[in-house]
Formats: structure tokens, C-alpha cells, sequence
């Protein structure tokens, strides 16, 4: 349809020339201008990408910006390819910034203007991030990202903890966004192109030499920088904890994932090809980051008493479900990765709201500090909340996140992946519970040495509030607790929709075959969808995956209580675990020198590994 | 094929660049990182890319030391940190 | 010898990586991330080279002499311009770190805030 | 031994391990000097037949790749909002600002005179942009150097009362919307965003290039004005360290 096309551009420049009008115009707008002009822009970005996703059915929309077509399989401009995956993660953006706008409403006093051309600035980067199709385009967006992100994150930038956050977060994602670049220099250097179709076509059929093998992982690298794999994810911890939390509700509901989904674009599109002969060794060395991410976040994400820090770890583990999807490198692996990006973010946005709600009415982030606090105020929906999203990290089937990690994990038959990601699931779930049997029932005991107490006040990254009397009134209220509600409602709803395992893999079935799309991005004649592989029929969730959510609900209920009365277990056991829990507590204790050298680490492994095995 | 000048200067870009590293006092840095952007204006002169080389002029002389030694002296707690301590 | 230029642009990117894991300023820090970003630059303008070329400027240009390669000139153009903001931005957060944190060292400020 | 000391040593094997991953593929590049193919290759052969415009690196930020360059445009936008947002609450208000005079008369006198040969040396950067090496973002470098100048040979009343926050705002605000605003119109004129809708005039004329000058000239507002907000907030943060000179020390 000609007119869905001409939706592309504006899908980025309704949100930039919104920022650009409240900066130019900021002084002579009234007080409440900038929300409602954000709120606007957020919502027509949402209703836009929508109805891409609408029109991008069958066929993919590539538009060229500046009108220049390919001349005889040469780009001369810059194009976005909106297939139905890519524009349900610009959805998904549209419509956590609604939510987080929505929250922020009453939630800041004095901002002005400044925060909403950010939030629109960033809206824009990760929607520009999830459509582009060329390389050096991919960096730019991801860079106008990190920015916004960077004045976001230091917003309550007087909090001396807020300030070692922000730095982290900077100086780390500078460093990821300066690999990407070296990358793409590689490849430029190689194939002389820079749309990621042409650079696939032209690797087409060459033994991959040296410089795409590194190219490839200097690029995988800084995206995994900021999607928050192990070993790149230090910095996310720090960060989203210090970062307010209707933006941290954007970081860790898409900001992350959205890497992830770029990353498995710009193989396929570009090194699937090259890098067929040895599919195992880059599918082996993915697997790998992706079981580290899991189980070292869901582990940090247990040993944590501050909600914020429960919520990056749970973050990082989700990042690394994600990852073991797409690292299976087959349809139903990326659809499954897909839904999961889009029902996870969907979790960890309301989680992050309601956390920042819980901050406002019970007055502290840190579990511990709030032992029984919500039980005594009375509010029964904040407790049910937090178990529900603790319930949906633990694969509560039939809804969401069951659904997504049954089609991204457990379809490719690795017993020991379904355990893996149970596992995760099981602990990523036990943190939220625990946290909201400690609050809202007032179970446990109020001290406990294996979860860190921060030495600074627990409200990092949050505005001061008067007297939490402006709770009381229901408005406020309302304001502040729809939002979450509404999301853990959608990501909750998602599975249920009939076929959307189906249409899921569907989806990523037209991301993996990337020539079919590189001919139509460099020619405009769009051959027929190769036929599914046989084993990829209608989906539905087998005993396996039944299994592995029984096993991960059941665990996550024994771990919660064990996590917390594991005190009463006498002095010799409470002696043996303190031990490992420092030490890994100290690996992530916040210098930015040891976080840069474990990117380095990160990045010299991943290479030479490579290097020796996809020669 | 490269030729000696390109050589020359390369080699300069190196050394100012490591020593830029090595350079701990930040003050002394900041002079050492406008020869090393100097260094590069002439590198991107002989590699003819003359837009970027004027870039590198203005940013690497103009607006790397300003900013560089406005935040170390703002840091250096002279001035308004002395009256906050007071 | 005709690899020397990327070896000149790794020994930077390598040098700048080197220089924050060892940095005890943040100042330092964001100084040696622009020279790590040099080495980019350094990579991506070597890249387009010609030898005995000229610029791609068609006015005043000598026919018969090839011309460098714009797309990576046009690349390196915009991408050193936008290194000023964000060195601006790591500055306002170091000067941060100094008047919160009371230090400049990564070290120092990570033991703050615990 | 130190943490910072077992951390270098740490660093020193993984660094040659990342020492030689990283030189394999840049060693791997073709030769040094061979010509560009491909992209550039056609570029450089049809860029001044499509576009009129002399300097090609300039076509391509402003035409072929104009979408990437208003994302670093945008860049640098968010980037300044950043920075004042960073360093809002730092300053305390010092109501009237401290007076710092240039101490030497030469200095002032040679800045008085370099004030505008240096602003004319931006603009004509920005101007002749698209024609010989130079454009948006250096002449509007150049035009924030300029500024800076106001305040290297004035004093910084001086820079500030010449270059008024709201105004710069507006200017930087402006000039990113007036980007938007042009790719907006080539929609708008029925064309794909950020078209060259606008005839190209003829090749080497300043008229050439169509909405190529229009982009460098919005490019050249919009950059010149974030490097003058950029500066604004820095010096604000140094002046703080300046003190005071006592009023009677102002008049000699």
C-alpha cells in the first residue's frame, strides 16, 4: 500500500521534530505543554508502528530515504526494511513510552522540557535501531540512543551514587559503540559497501576471510555491550539502578532487547552467508554467552536487596533467554526470541513503574528496609502486581513468557537448554516473589547478610517527594498504578491470541532467509517465501515444555523460601554460602577499570575463539 | 603503495597517540592531545580528505581544550570548592 | 608496508582501551576514549586512500588523478563533530563526579558508593 | 598488590590476545591505496552529474546520506541537552556574573580584531560547503569558536550579553526542526523524505545543490549554536572558580 510507505520516515521524524519545536519553543509553551506534545508523539509512534506491522504481512517495506534506489546492486542511499518483527519491537517502544510518559505525569516536579525531548530523542533511536537496514545507519541510531540515555541515567545527577552509575554506563557503552565502528570499518574495507543487503550479497559464496571474521566480532561484541550479555553486562547493573524509574522502565523493557534483535538482523542479513560453512562454531560460542547471561543473572538477581538492581539482573537473565533463542539459529529459535523480547519488555517495563510507585507510597526501594511495610498500609494491588510479574519470570503457563521461552528454547530439543532456561526462569521468578512475600506479607526475617545493603539511602535515582500524603489521593493513585497494570496485563494476554507461536515464527522465518529480502531491498522483485522446514509446522507447547514450566514455578516457589529463611539452616551452612556470595558480589563491585577489562576479556575470547574456528 | 610522507606522519600520529595515553597529569594531556589532533589534521591532509582534516582542526584545537581545561580547572578545587570548605 | 596505517589505527584503539582500564581520572578516561576513537577515524580514512590520488573535490581537480574515496570522508566528517558532545557529556559527568563523589578516580568513587 | 596493579596485569595477555585478533583483520584489508569500488566508485563517478554539487563528501552528508546525518544532527542535539541537564543543579546562582577582564590590551585588541574575521572564516566554511572541502559542521564549529573568542579577548559578560541563552536555544531548536522541516517538505512534495526536491542549479555556482545548501545551511545554524550552549555551560562552570575581583580592582 502506497500510503503505509510514507508511515516509515515519519515513525522517526514525528518524534525528533517534536523535541526539536520544545527545545526552540520551550519558554512560551505552557507548564503542562511538553507532556501532552510528548505524550502525543509517543502515541502517534505507537499507532504508526502498528499499522506497519498491519501492512508488512506478506511483504516487506523497504524504503530508500532521499528517493535513491539501488543502481545495478549498488545502494547509493540509506534504507529501512520494515518487516512485521522490526515494527512490533517499534510498537513495543511506542508503547512503553506511552506508559512510562503516562507514569511520569505526576512523578516529576520540576523537569520543564528537558526530559521529554530526551524520552522523544531515545524513542526515536530505538525506533530507528529496530528498522534500519544500513550498517553505519544501525550505529548512529544506536549511538543517539546512548546519548539520550546518558542524560537520562545522571537525571538525579546530586545523588553521589547516581553519578558512579552514569559514568559506568557512558564510559562502558562509549566503548561498545567505538567496537562497533572498528567493525564496521572492517567490513567496508572488505565489501566496500555499507546496506547490510549488499554487504551480504557480495559476501555471498567467499570463504569468510580475516577481516569478516573480525568485523563480525568487533559488531557482535558492541551490540552485546548493550543488550547486557555476560561478560559486557557490569555496567547495566549500575546503571539501571540509579536511573529513574519511568526511564528505567524504557532501558530494561526494550532498550536491552532491542540489541539483541539487531544483532541477529545484521547476521543474517549480512554474515549468515559468509559464515554458513561454520554455523556450529558461531551457534556454540552464542550458546555459551547465553547460559553465562542466564545463570549469573539470575544469581546476582537473587543476592540483591534493591529492587531496581533485582530488576538489571533480571534483565541481564531475560537478555540471556533472548540469546539462546536467537543463538539456535533456526525460525522457531528467533520467533520464540522475538516473543519474548516483546512479552518480557512488556514485564520488566511494569516492573520497573511499579517499583517506582512502591518507592512513592511505602518510601524505600530496598527489600529489607520495607519488611511488612506494605502489609501495614494496607493497597493490596502493589503485592499482587509484584507476584504476578514474578510469577510470569517463572513461566506461569499458559500465558506470556511460558509461551515464548517453550518456542525459543525448549523446540530445539536440548534437554539441557529447557533445563538451563528453567532454572533461570525459576530464580529470575523467586527474586519477586521473595521481594513481595518480604513487603506485602512481611515473611522473613529483616535482616540478611547475603543480600547487599546499600550504605546510601535506597532511593537512588528518584525524585524527592513531599509527604506521602499525595498518595492518598485516588487520582494519584490511579495515575501511578495503571500503567503497570496495563502492561502486565498485555504481556500476560499476549500467548493467549490463537496462532501467535505460528505467527511469531512466521516472522522470523522472513528474517532468515536473508536472500529473499536482499533481493527485494537491492531490486524490488520479491521471490517467493521459501516453505517453512517441515519440522517448523503449527506449534504447540509439548511435554517438555509443560515440564520445564512446572519445574521452573515449583523452583521458584522453593527458592523464594529458601532465599528467604535460609538462615535458620545453622552457623556452618550460613558460613559456606557467604563465602561464594562475596566473592561474585565483589567481581561486580562498580570500578569501571575492571568492568572495561572484562569487555576486553569478552572480546578477546569471542575473537579468538572465532578466529579459530570459523577460519 | 604508501609513500615515505604518509609513513612520516603516521608514525607521529602513533607516538603522540600512545603518549596522550601515557600522559597522566590531565593538564599536560591536554597539551599533548592537541599536537596528537594536530598530528591528525596533517595525517587526514596527506590521506586527501581535506573535510575531515578541517574538522580535526577546528574540534582537536578549539573545542577539545576548551572544554578539557574549563572541567580541570572547575575540578582542580581552587576557586569554588575552597568556598565551599570554608 | 602498505599495512602500516591499520596497524596505526589498532596501536591507537588498543592504546585508548588501555588507557581507560588504567586511568585513575575520569578526565584521563574520557581523553583516551577520543584516541581509541581516533583509531576509527585513522581506520576508516586509511581505508579510503588512494595512492597518487587527490581529494574528491571536481572543482579545481587535475584529471587523470584518482580521487579518494568520499562515503568514509563523509562518514569520519559528521562522526568527529559528534565526539565534541560527547566528550562534553562524559566532562559534565566527571565534574559531576568530582562535587558529589568527591574524586575523579573510578577506584575511589566505585568504594563511595559501595 | 592493588587491585589497580593485579588489573593491569590482567589486562596485559588479554590485550595481545585482542592485539592480534585485531591486526589478523586489519591485515587482512586490501592494500593500502588500492582504488574505492563499489559505493564510492559509483559515487565518485555520477554524484556531480546527479547533484551539480563539486564537493562530494558534502553530496553524500547532505543528499545521498542525508538520514544519517540527521541522526548525528540529532546527536549533537541530545547531546547538549544533556549536558545542561547534567549540570543544571550545580551552579549556585551568582546573580550578576563575577567581572573577568582580559588582563593584557593586546589581548583584547587582537581579539576585538579576530572576532570577525574569524566569524566571516565560518560562514564562509558553511557557505562554500558544498563547493570546496569545508560545510555545515565545520563552519559551524568555526562560527561557536568565534563566540568563544568573544570571551578569549572580552570578558564573559561580554560573551554572554552577545550570545543570549534564549536565542541560541531557539537557534539550535530551529535549525534541527528546519532539518526535519526540509525532508518533511520533500514528502510533503510527494517525493520519498530528505528527496532533493528543489532544482540543482548549475555545477560550481553557490546556487547549486538545491536542498543540499538548505541542509548545510540548517546543519551550519544548528551545530554553530549547540558548540555556543556547549561552551555556555562549561564556562559557566569555570567562571565559578573565577573570584571575585573586588569592584574597586574592575575600574583601573
Amino acid at each position: 500500500m502506497a500510503d503505509a510507505s510514507t508511515l516509515v520516515p515519519l515513525t522517526v521524524a514525528v518524534p525528533l521534530i517534536t523535541a526539536a519545536l520544545l527545545a526552540a519553543v520551550s519558554r512560551w509553551i505552557p507548564r503542562r505543554g511538553p507532556d501532552l506534545a510528548a505524550l502525543a508523539a509517543a502515541v502517534a509512534v505507537t499507532v504508526m508502528s502498528v499499522a506497519l506491522v498491519v501492512a508488512t504481512r506478506d511483504t516487506p517495506i523497504v524504503y530508500w530515504f532521499g528517493g535513491w534506489h539501488p543502481v545495478r546492486g549498488v545502494a547509493l542511499g540509506i534504507d529501512f526494511v520494515v518487516e512485521p518483527a522490526g515494527a512490533s519491537l517499534a510498537a513495543l517502544s511506542g508503547v512503553i513510552a506511552v506508559a512510562s510518559l503516562v507514569f511520569s505525569w505526576r512523578y516529576f516536579e520540576e523537569v520543564g522540557h528537558l526530559y521529554h525531548t530526551l524520552v522523544l530523542t531515545l524513542l526515536a533511536g530505538m525506533v530507528g535501531f529496530s528498522l534500519s537496514g544500513d550498517l553505519f545507519n544501525i550505529f548512529v541510531w544506536l549511538e543517539l540512543m546512548s546519548v539520550a540515555a546518558y542524560a537520562l541515567c545522571g537525571y538525579q545527577i546530586h545523588q553521589s551514587g547516581v553519578v558512579q552509575g552514569a559514568l559506568t554506563f557512558a564510559v562502558l557503552n562509549t566503548i561498545g559503540t567505538l567496537t562497533l565502528l572498528m567493525g564496521i570499518a572492517l567490513v567496508y574495507g572488505r565489501t566496500g559497501a555499507l546496506n547490510l543487503a549488499q554487504i551480504g550479497e557480495s559476501l555471498h559464496g567467499h570463504p569468510p576471510g580475516g577481516p569478516v571474521i573480525v568485523a563480525f566480532t568487533l559488531i557482535t561484541a558492541g551490540l552485546l555491550v548493550k543488550a547486557g550479555a555476560v561478560p559486557f553486562h557490569f555496567w547495566l547493573a549500575d546503571a539501571y539502578t540509579v536511573v529513574p524509574a519511568p526511564v528505567g522502565a524504557l532501558f530494561a523493557g526494550v532498550m536491552s532487547d532491542l540489541a539483541y534483535h539487531t544483532f541477529a538482523r545484521v547476521y543474517w542479513d549480512g554474515f549468515s552467508d559468509a559464515l554458513a560453512a561454520h554455523r556450529d562454531a558461531v551457534r556454540d560460542a552464542l550458546l555459551v554467552l547465553a547460559v553465562a547471561s542466564i545463570l549469573v543473572g539470575a544469581v546476582m538477581a537473587l543476592l540483591e536487596a534493591e529492587l531496581k538492581r533485582q530488576v538489571a539482573f533480571a534483565t541481564v537473565a531475560n537478555g540471556g533467554l533472548v540469546l539462546a533463542g536467537i543463538a539456535l539459529l533456526t525460525p522457531r529459535g528467533l520467533g520464540g526470541a522475538t516473543m519474548l523480547v516483546v512479552v518480557d519488555g512488556l514485564l520488566k517495563a511494569a516492573l520497573f513503574l511499579l517499583i517506582a510507585a512502591i518507592i512513592q507510597w511505602l518510601d524505600g526501594g530496598d527489600e529489607l528496609l520495607l519488611h511488612g511495610r506494605g502489609r501495614r498500609r494496607g493497597g493490596v494491588l502493589p503485592g499482587v502486581l509484584l507476584a504476578a510479574c514474578g510469577l510470569g519470570f517463572a513461566l506461569v503457563p499458559p500465558f506470556g513468557p511460558f509461551l515464548g521461552t517453550a518456542l525459543a528454547v525448549d523446540a530445539a530439543g536440548r534437554p539441557w537448554l529447557t533445563a538451563v532456561a528453567a532454572c533461570g526462569a525459576a530464580a529470575t521468578g523467586a527474586v519477586f516473589l521473595r521481594a513481595a512475600a518480604r513487603i506485602f506479607l512481611g515473611w522473613g526475617p529483616r535482616e540478611d547478610p547475603a543480600i547487599t545493603r546499600e550504605p546510601t539511602e535506597s532511593r537512588e535515582g528518584e525524585p524527592e517527594f513531599q509527604p506521602n500524603d499525595d498518595w492518598k489521593r485516588v487520582g494519584h493513585r490511579i495515575i501511578m498504578l495503571a500503567p503497570p497494570t496495563v502492561l502486565v496485563i498485555a504481556g500476560y494476554v499476549l500467548s493467549l491470541v490463537p496462532g501467535v507461536a505460528d505467527w511469531f515464527t512466521s516472522v522470523a522465518h522472513g528474517i532468515t532467509t536473508p536472500h529473499r529480502t536482499a533481493e527485494y531491498v537491492l531490486s524490488g522483485h520479491l521471490p517467493p517465501l521459501p516453505p517453512l522446514p517441515h519440522s517448523h509446522g503449527h506449534y504447540a507447547p509439548g511435554g517438555s515444555a509443560w515440564a520445564c514450566a512446572a519445574g521452573s514455578l515449583i523452583g521458584s516457589v522453593l527458592l523464594a523460601a529458601a532465599s528467604l529463611w535460609w538462615q535458620r539452616l545453622g552457623r556452618v551452612v550460613r558460613r559456606v554460602l557467604l563465602v561464594p556470595v562475596a566473592a561474585l558480589k565483589s567481581v561486580h563491585d562498580g570500578a569501571v577499570g575492571d568492568y572495561t577489562l572484562w569487555f576486553a576479556t569478552g572480546v578477546a575470547a569471542l575473537g579468538a575463539v572465532w578466529t579459530l574456528t570459523l577460519r | 603503495m604508501i609513500d615515505v610522507v604518509q609513513i612520516v606522519v603516521l608514525t607521529f600520529v602513533a607516538l603522540l597517540g600512545v603518549a596522550v595515553v601515557a600522559c597522566r597529569d590531565t593538564l599536560r594531556q591536554v597539551m599533548v592531545n592537541g599536537m596528537f589532533g594536530l598530528s591528525l589534521v596533517v595525517l587526514f591532509t596527506v590521506f586527501e580528505a581535506p573535510d575531515v582534516a578541517i574538522s580535526m582542526a577546528v574540534v582537536s584545537n578549539v573545542a577539545y581544550p576548551m572544554l578539557l581545561l574549563a572541567t580541570i580547572y572547575r575540578t582542580r578545587g581552587r576557586g569554588a570548592d575552597e568556598r565551599e570548605r570554608e | 608496508m602498505s599495512v602500516y596505517p591499520y596497524v596505526v589505527a589498532g596501536v591507537l584503539f588498543l592504546a585508548g582501551l588501555y588507557g581507560v582500564v588504567s586511568s585513575r581520572n575520569y578526565i584521563h578516561a574520557a581523553v583516551c576514549l577520543t584516541v581509541m576513537q581516533s583509531g576509527t577515524y585513522v581506520a576508516l580514512i586509511a581505508l579510503g586512500a588512494v595512492s597518487g590520488g587527490q581529494a574528491p573535490i571536481t572543482k579545481g581537480a587535475q584529471p587523470g588523478k584518482p580521487m579518494a574515496d568520499p562515503v568514509v570522508q563523509a562518514l569520519t566528517l559528521t562522526d568527529v563533530v559528534v565526539s565534541v558532545v560527547a566528550l562534553a557529556l562524559m566532562l559534565a559527568l566527571a565534574q559531576q563526579s568530582r562535587r558529589r563523589g568527591g574524586t575523579l578516580d573510578p577506584d575511589e568513587l566505585a568504594r563511595v558508593r559501595g | 598488590m592493588s587491585r589497580r596493579r593485579l588489573r593491569l596485569l590482567l589486562f596485559v595477555p588479554v590485550a595481545a590476545v585482542l592485539a592480534g585478533v585485531l591486526m589478523w583483520g586489519l591485515v587482512g584489508l586490501p592494500s593500502f591505496g588500492s582504488p574505492p569500488h563499489a559505493y564510492a566508485a559509483y559515487l565518485l563517478k555520477h554524484e556531480v552529474g546527479q547533484r551539480h554539487v563539486t564537493n562530494i563528501p558534502s553530496a553524500i552528508v547532505f543528499d545521498y546520506r542525508g538520514w544519517d546525518t540527521l541522526g548525528e544532527e540529532l546527536i549533537l542535539f541530545t547531546s547538549v541537552m544533556g549536558t545542561a541537564l547534567l549540570l543544571r543543579r550545580g551552579r549556585e546562582d551568582t546573580g550578576e556574573r563575577p567581572r573577568d577582564k582580559a588582563a593584557s590590551a593586546a589581548v583584547r585588541h587582537a581579539g576585538a580584531f579576530l572576532v570577525p574575521v574569524v566569524l566571516l572564516l565560518g560562514i564562509w566554511t558553511v557557505s562554500y560547503g558544498y563547493l570546496t572541502p569545508g560545510g555545515g559542521f565545520q563552519g559551524g564549529l568555526i562560527c561557536s569558536g568565534a563566540a568563544l573568542f568573544l570571551w578569549i579577548a572580552g570578558s564573559y559578560r561580554l560573551h554572554r550579553g552577545l550570545t543570549p541563552t534564549p536565542l541560541v536555544d531557539a537557534a539550535e531548536g530551529s535549525g534541527a526542526a528546519a532539518y526535519i522541516a526540509t525532508g518533511l517538505a520533500a514528502l510533503a512534495a510527494g517525493q520519498a523524505f530528505l528527496a532533493g526536491f528543489l532544482p540543482s542549479g548549475t555545477v560550481g555556482s553557490l546556487l547549486s545543490g538545491g536542498t543540499i545548501a538548505l541542509l548545510n545551511w540548517a546543519t551550519g545554524l544548528e551545530v554553530a549554536a549547540a558548540g555556543v550552549l556547549i561552551f555556555h555551560e562549561f564556562l559557566e562552570e569555570y567562571i565559578q572558580t573565577v573570584p571575585n575581583p573586588s569592584p574597586r580592582q574592575e575600574e583601573r
